[in-house]
């Protein structure tokens, strides 16, 4: 097993126990992802994308095979404060204002309050929400709240980003908006990013990898390999290579379904 | 921002801005029940003239039935203005140091309630606590909290009080340990829920963070456990005050609203027995008020006012 | 000052004017004592207390006394300051009773908590039955006050000569709409209000000469009590927490209480003792004590207190 | 003082503890096992806090009066079995049920007549929480002079003492049904006793059970207590009052382990129709949304 | 006022009285929807879409203005059960089995048991369902539960369908293939519908009419009437008349935004 690359899976599978007998959520999951990597995971609902975010993240034990990040163990990681982590759903705590809900991570690592406000208000600026750090969550709407656990996690500013579908509750318009900020931000810090998405085009035009996958068991279907340039305009959507790629990913997916 | 010129909304009127609040409704209530009270307290304590004429051998007549029942030295049902009158004579007419006075047994019972209530909430706190961080206390301790609420409080009081004595604890702290015993039960339950209320994805947030149990405890779920703590707390000041005159009896109830309630009891007092039990309503409703108060204020801290 | 305390059977009133007046007096303190004085009510037991250690010296009546000392506490009675009982049972004439005879299938109230056996003994002489059956009595386990009786819940209550009986009276019920049946002319009286320690207490010298003081100065409280009524149901009020003792009241129990106490000097009549354990060895089926108790008094204490 | 009963309480209660803390670490695959260990733990510490108190009484030489030990109350429940069944009559089925029942009905009738009514509802309401506030001891004296010795003053204690956690709790149930909720009982324009059989009242379900809770250990104590103040001599109230005059400690533990077992099965009762009626909600179905 | 069409807004108008003054969700709105039209909402977060479905449900009473539903007020069309509604969340009750919520506006409406029945079986065949019908909505995944909506609404068998952000937490594949259903359900049975979507090839394909709205205050800034056929297969998507509108709408769109 080779561990050069940020995440190494091996043979990774996940059974769930419930009233109702076992789920099996991942089985035989392999995958490697290298330094530096967007990879995109998309494939139906329930086929285990965030199952496979919270393995990497040591939120579930796997009940098979083996998976290394940054070549320790999920727990190390984890302890190791590997990754920065934007759940599906925005989770905020609402007796907190955005910005010290921002804070909070780095209250809990001890980083010190003048670097806390400096990093606070970066990372405001780039999801478009400066001048709302002292509003309650409540008092934004969706759309925002999930742009404010965004900056949560950047604001964290580790190597690693997972993130589950975090764009989903966003217009189009706010969303191509922040897909150009992420591309940015990735192509600057050289993190490597996990990104879930149930969107095509959306998964084309971020990844440098997009893992297509395929319920019940969950399992990988397709690794597709982008041969699209780092510098990407909004409108490279429109190109054929783009195109090409997205037809490739639709076919994968479709695979997956029980239409046609 | 845009140019749209403020809809011209109509103020609501006094009469409906009265009628949608809660001081009109309530007085409307309170006058209701008056009325019926009154008539009750007619037809209860009529039995008792009818029986005193008969045995003079006179007759009653309505009007002399009416004010007859409403000034009984010992009626069945005291008239509203009996219990009121009663009311004034021992709070506002009496200096307040006197044992005549409502006020200083309701300052005893009252000291008695807030210590209760004080050691009741930390208790009940500390269990919660205990509870959510070690499942054997999870798994063997709750089924016993409940059960010990099942046992008559008053039937194990002189007990406690005698053992209390024992050990060397006397004057008002066997008083509020009773009122704790009470008070804590709330507490528990309502703590052990909120302490975990937050969601499982706040708390595997926690975890991505690699937090610690003590900043997982002091920067999420007890925060989250605030609204809980509150509504339980209301509940237990409440139950507090009732433990503290529980608390009084095998004391000797020599004083408190306990002592003037088992006082008027022992004589028949009805009227006193009544203002006794108002005030220890009004007392309870005050400190349940209090608490509310502390909590809006809190909420506001926290942002969560309306 | 030595320390001593006493815990009352009762709440504070005239029924105990003497202990007041020693202590209001200075009789205790002449003798160098300083006792406190803690007042009882229907949830205070005076013989756990004294088992729990709450006090040292305490007043009970006799037939609670002895069945406490079978059930192995030791109270031992030290002075008897009430020569005769108080109790009795009042009935309302309306109710169709004017002797014991008429009581089958009446209501009757009785209070409970250790005061019901010289009515059980009593019933049991009379061949009621108790329990419910059909040509027994109806026993009902009265409250604190008299309204079983005005609101006719119940043809008789149990009263006492110095405090219930009065209450009734005040309530608008004269003496003629009342029979009243005195324990004491029934022949079934026990001794009531005595004064008990435990035995282990006449094991120390030091401690029975606390107590010979303490019964010495009491009785001087009770005699002078006696004499000046009106004063000593005075000082009684000044030392009632509760606020709820009235003046008239406790003016005509103090009056009452001094006929109980008048024959009494302090020492125990052994005869006095004789009748009381017979009445309650002679229980029926349900025997208060089942065997003739040993030691359950000493006139250790009285001797030296009043020679 | 004898050590070696102290020394046995407390070697117990350790390994007791130890078995506890080692017993909930286990995950056993078989229900029947899970379901075991959720019975065997609390049992356990059951049985160690009897023990305990044995030990102490016993090490201590605790007078019987005072605090008798468990194996002598447990001498005199299986000694004087017809007469606690006959107090068990008198309060439990002739007072406590009667009286709950009446209670929480009336509670929660009266709740559904002024959920139509805001005004009523913002008027009753704070008198609700006052009256509720109310101490037993003072109603208890109150209700005996009014409905006389027997049960049925008993059951009008307990009668006051639910009525108003249950109106209160199910008035806010009421409220419970989310605004969206409701929006959609609008769109089919359903009238309002549809919208409340199909949401209101399902969505009411985990508050009315809180009250039915919280009334079944407060009924217990209610007629217990009320019983301090008249009664015929039969019931537990009166028996503990009686017996504690008399010295008989042990009988008046043997009362109120029967209340603390009967309150216990009776709130244990309404806990699993609990979980039965309202098995759709969170806090019941273990926090899967 | 002309009143032939099924929805008729004439200077409609709602302003929210809130703690911090008023919101003006809705401003001036002028919209005639006729007969078997397929209506398309756009816009940003918070534009009034919601609003707007609201109005026309007598969820909201307007605060100007006027508008009439089948040439009734919004009150006497909710009382004659002229529309089915599905909300931006599914909201099924959680004490009902998805079949018995499914019945739940049918029971209300008196419909006998046996059409019940037949009618559930339809929906839930119609939402890929089958089989499910016995579970409870939290045994289901979120995009099952917003199917399950879906039916409850279908079942209902109203002229007049008012659907918010219906597919929004579904994955691409079964939103394409709800939307051909939904197309082919509307092409047969020349229902009214009105579509709120943040997706824009979502509202090209679907709408023969297209709003386009704007906040602060909520205004319609743009109509767009589709010139594609009637009849739509997938693969319409990428066709340059298709492009074309989109692009309309997505000036319109942006319009509305800061960015740029
Ligand atoms: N804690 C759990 N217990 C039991 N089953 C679970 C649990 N978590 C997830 N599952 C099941 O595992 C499977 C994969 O779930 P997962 O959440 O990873 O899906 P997903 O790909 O993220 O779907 P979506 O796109 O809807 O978010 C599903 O069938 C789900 O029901
Ligand atoms: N009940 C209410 N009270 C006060 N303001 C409200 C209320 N409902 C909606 N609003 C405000 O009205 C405006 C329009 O809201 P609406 O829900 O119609 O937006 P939307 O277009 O549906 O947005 P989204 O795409 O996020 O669902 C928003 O600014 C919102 O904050
Ligand atoms: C619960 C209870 N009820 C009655 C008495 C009887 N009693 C003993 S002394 C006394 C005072 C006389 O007025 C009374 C009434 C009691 N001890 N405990
Ligand atoms: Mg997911
Ligand atoms: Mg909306």
């Amino acid at each position: 097993m080779t561990t050069g690359g940020v995440i190494a899976a091996r043979d990774l599978s996940l059974t769930f126990q419930t009233n109702d007998g076992p789920v099996h959520a991942l089985s035989d999951v392999n995958l490697d992802i290298g330094k530096g990597e967007f990879v995109s995971f998309i494939g139906p609902s329930g086929c285990g994308k965030t199952t496979f975010l919270r393995v990497i993240a040591d939120l579930e034990q796997p009940t098979g095979g083996q998976i290394l990040v940054n070549g320790m163990t999920p727990e190390e990681a984890r302890r190791a404060r590997a990754y920065g982590y934007v759940f599906q759903a925005a989770s905020l705590y609402p007796w907190r204002t955005i910005e010290k809900n921002i804070a909070l991570p780095l209250e809990i690592m001890g980083v010190s309050r003048s670097e806390q406000r400096e990093r606070i208000a970066r990372v405001l600026d780039l999801v478009d929400l400066a001048g709302f750090g002292k509003k309650y969550p409540w008092q934004l709407s969706g759309g925002m709240q999930q742009r404010a656990s965004i900056a949560r996690a950047l604001a964290f500013d580790a190597d690693l980003l997972l993130m589950d579908e975090p764009f989903g509750a966003l217009d189009e318009i706010v969303r191509d908006h922040l897909n150009e900020q992420l591309l940015k931000l990735w192509d600057r810090t050289n993190k490597t990013i996990c990104f879930v998405t149930h969107s095509i085009p959306e998964a084309v035009y971020l990844s440098t990898k997009i893992v297509v996958m395929s319920p019940r068991p969950g399992r990988v279907t397709d690794v597709i390999d982008s041969t699209l340039p780092k510098e990407r305009p909004l409108d490279i959507r429109e190109t054929p290579e783009f195109l090409e790629i997205a037809h490739r990913v639709r076919e994968g997916l479709r695979a997956g379904h029980s239409y046609d | 921002m845009s140019a749209v010129a403020p809809i011209a909304g109509r103020r609501p009127s006094l009469v409906a801005r009265a009628w949608n609040g809660t001081a009109l409704p309530v007085t409307i209530v309170v006058l209701i029940i008056v009325a019926v009270w009154y008539v009750a307290a007619v037809f209860m304590n009529a039995p008792q003239e009818y029986d005193k004429a008969g045995r003079a051998g006179q007759t009653l007549t309505v009007s002399d039935l009416v004010t007859r029942t409403m000034a009984q030295e010992r009626p069945v049902l005291p008239a509203p203005h009996q219990v009121v009158v009663e009311l004034w004579d021992t709070t506002i007419n009496k200096n307040i140091t006197s044992k005549r006075s409502l006020v200083y047994h309701a300052w005893v019972t009252l000291s008695a309630t807030l210590a209760g209530f004080a050691i009741g909430t930390v208790l009940g706190v500390g269990l919660a606590v205990f509870i959510v961080h070690n499942t054997a206390a999870d798994r063997s301790l709750m089924p016993w909290i409940i059960a010990s609420q099942t046992i008559p409080i008053l039937a194990i009081a002189p007990m406690i009080i005698v053992v209390l004595y024992n050990i060397g604890l006397s004057g008002l702290l066997p008083k509020a340990l009773i009122s704790t015993y009470l008070s804590f039960f709330p507490v528990v339950v309502g703590m052990v829920k909120g302490l975990r209320s937050p969601d499982s994805m706040q708390l595997d947030l926690m975890r991505t963070w690699n937090a610690s149990a003590a900043q997982t405890f002091w920067k999420l779920r007890w925060p989250s456990s605030m609204p809980y703590l509150f509504t339980s707390m209301k509940v237990a000041v409440a139950i507090s005050l009732v433990g503290a005159i529980v608390g009084e009896l095998p004391t000797g109830a020599v004083a408190g609203l306990g002592a003037r309630l088992l006082a008027g009891s022992y004589y028949g007092q009805t009227i006193q027995i009544w203002s006794a039990l108002f005030m220890a309503a009004g007392l309870a409703a005050t400190l349940v008020a209090l608490v509310g108060v502390a909590h809006s204020m809190v909420l506001r801290r926290m942002g969560q006012a309306e | 000052a030595d320390k001593l305390t006493l815990q009352l059977k009762w709440v504070t009133q005239a029924q105990f004017a003497g202990y007041y007046v020693a202590k209001d007096k200075g009789f205790y303190e002449e003798e160098n004592l300083d006792v406190e004085i803690k007042p009882g009510g229907p949830d205070v037991a005076p013989p756990q207390v004294i088992a729990g250690g709450g006090a040292d010296v305490v007043l009970d009546w006799m037939p609670s006394a002895l069945a406490t000392r079978e059930k192995g506490i030791p109270l031992v009675n030290i002075a008897q300051p009430f020569k005769s009982s108080g109790m009795m049972l009042t009935c309302r004439k309306d109710s169709g009773i004017s002797s014991p005879k008429d009581f089958k299938g009446k209501t009757l109230g009785v209070w409970f908590g250790g005061n019901e056996y010289p009515f059980l003994n009593w019933m049991n002489k009379l061949g009621y039955k108790t329990d419910g059956s059909p040509d027994g009595v109806t026993v009902l386990k009265q409250g604190f006050n008299v309204d079983p009786l005005l609101q006719k819940q119940a043809d008789c209550i149990s009263t006492m000569t110095y405090n219930e009986y009065w209450q009734v009276i005040d309530a608008g019920l004269t003496p003629d709409d009342l029979v009243v049946f005195k324990y004491e002319d029934e022949g079934v009286s026990t001794l009531e209000d005595g004064i008990y320690v435990l035995e282990d207490s006449l094991k120390d010298p030091a401690m029975v000469d606390k107590l010979v003081r303490f019964v010495r100065a009491s009785m001087k409280g009770w005699k002078w009590a006696e004499q000046n009524p009106d004063e000593a149901a005075e000082i009684v009020l000044e030392n009632d927490a509760t606020g709820a003792q009235t003046e008239k009241h406790q003016k005509r129990m103090m009056g009452e209480i001094a006929k109980l106490t008048a024959g009494s000097n302090g020492a125990l009549d052994p005869a006095d003792y004789k009748r009381t354990v017979e009445a309650l060895m002679s229980g029926g089926s349900d025997p208060v004590i089942t065997k003739e108790p040993e030691g359950a008094w000493t006139h250790e204490i009285t001797d030296k207190a009043l020679n | 003082m004898r050590p070696g009963w102290i020394l046995f309480a407390i070697v117990f209660w350790l390994a007791a503890w130890a078995l506890n803390e080692w017993l909930v670490r286990r995950r056993p695959e078989a229900k029947a096992a899970r379901r075991g260990i959720g019975l065997v733990v609390p049992l356990l510490f059951g049985v160690t806090i009897l023990v305990l108190w044995e030990g102490i009484v016993r090490g201590f030489n605790v007078p019987p009066v005072l605090l008798p030990p468990p194996s002598a109350i447990w001498d005199r429940i299986t000694g004087s079995v017809p007469l606690l069944l006959a107090d068990f009559r008198q309060t439990v089925i002739k007072s406590v049920i009667p009286g709950y029942i009446m209670g929480c009905g009336s509670g929660f009738i009266a709740a559904i007549l002024i959920d139509r009514s805001p005004f009523l509802k913002r008027g009753l309401l704070p008198i609700g929480n006052f009256v509720s506030a109310l101490p037993v001891i003072g109603i208890a004296p109150i209700m005996v002079m009014w409905f006389g010795f027997d049960w049925q003053s008993k059951a009008a204690v307990v009668v006051v003492m639910t009525f108003f956690p249950m109106l209160v709790n199910t008035v806010q149930g009421l409220a419970a049904a989310s605004s969206m909720e409701k929006d959609l009982m609008r769109t089919y324009a359903a009238g309002y006793w549809q919208t409340l059989a199909k949401l209101r009242l399902p969505a009411a379900g985990p508050f009315i059970f809180n009250a039915l809770k919280i009334n079944s250990t407060l009924a217990l104590i209610g007629a217990i207590v009320a019983e301090f103040f008249g009664t015929p001599i039969v019931g537990m109230g009166f028996r503990i009052s009686a017996e504690i005059g008399r010295m008989n400690v042990d009988m008046v533990w043997a009362e109120i382990a029967v209340a603390a077992l009967a309150g216990s099965a009776f709130y244990g009762v309404v806990a699993l129709t609990e979980r039965a009626v309202t098995f759709w909600h969170p806090s019941v179905r273990g926090g899967r949304t």
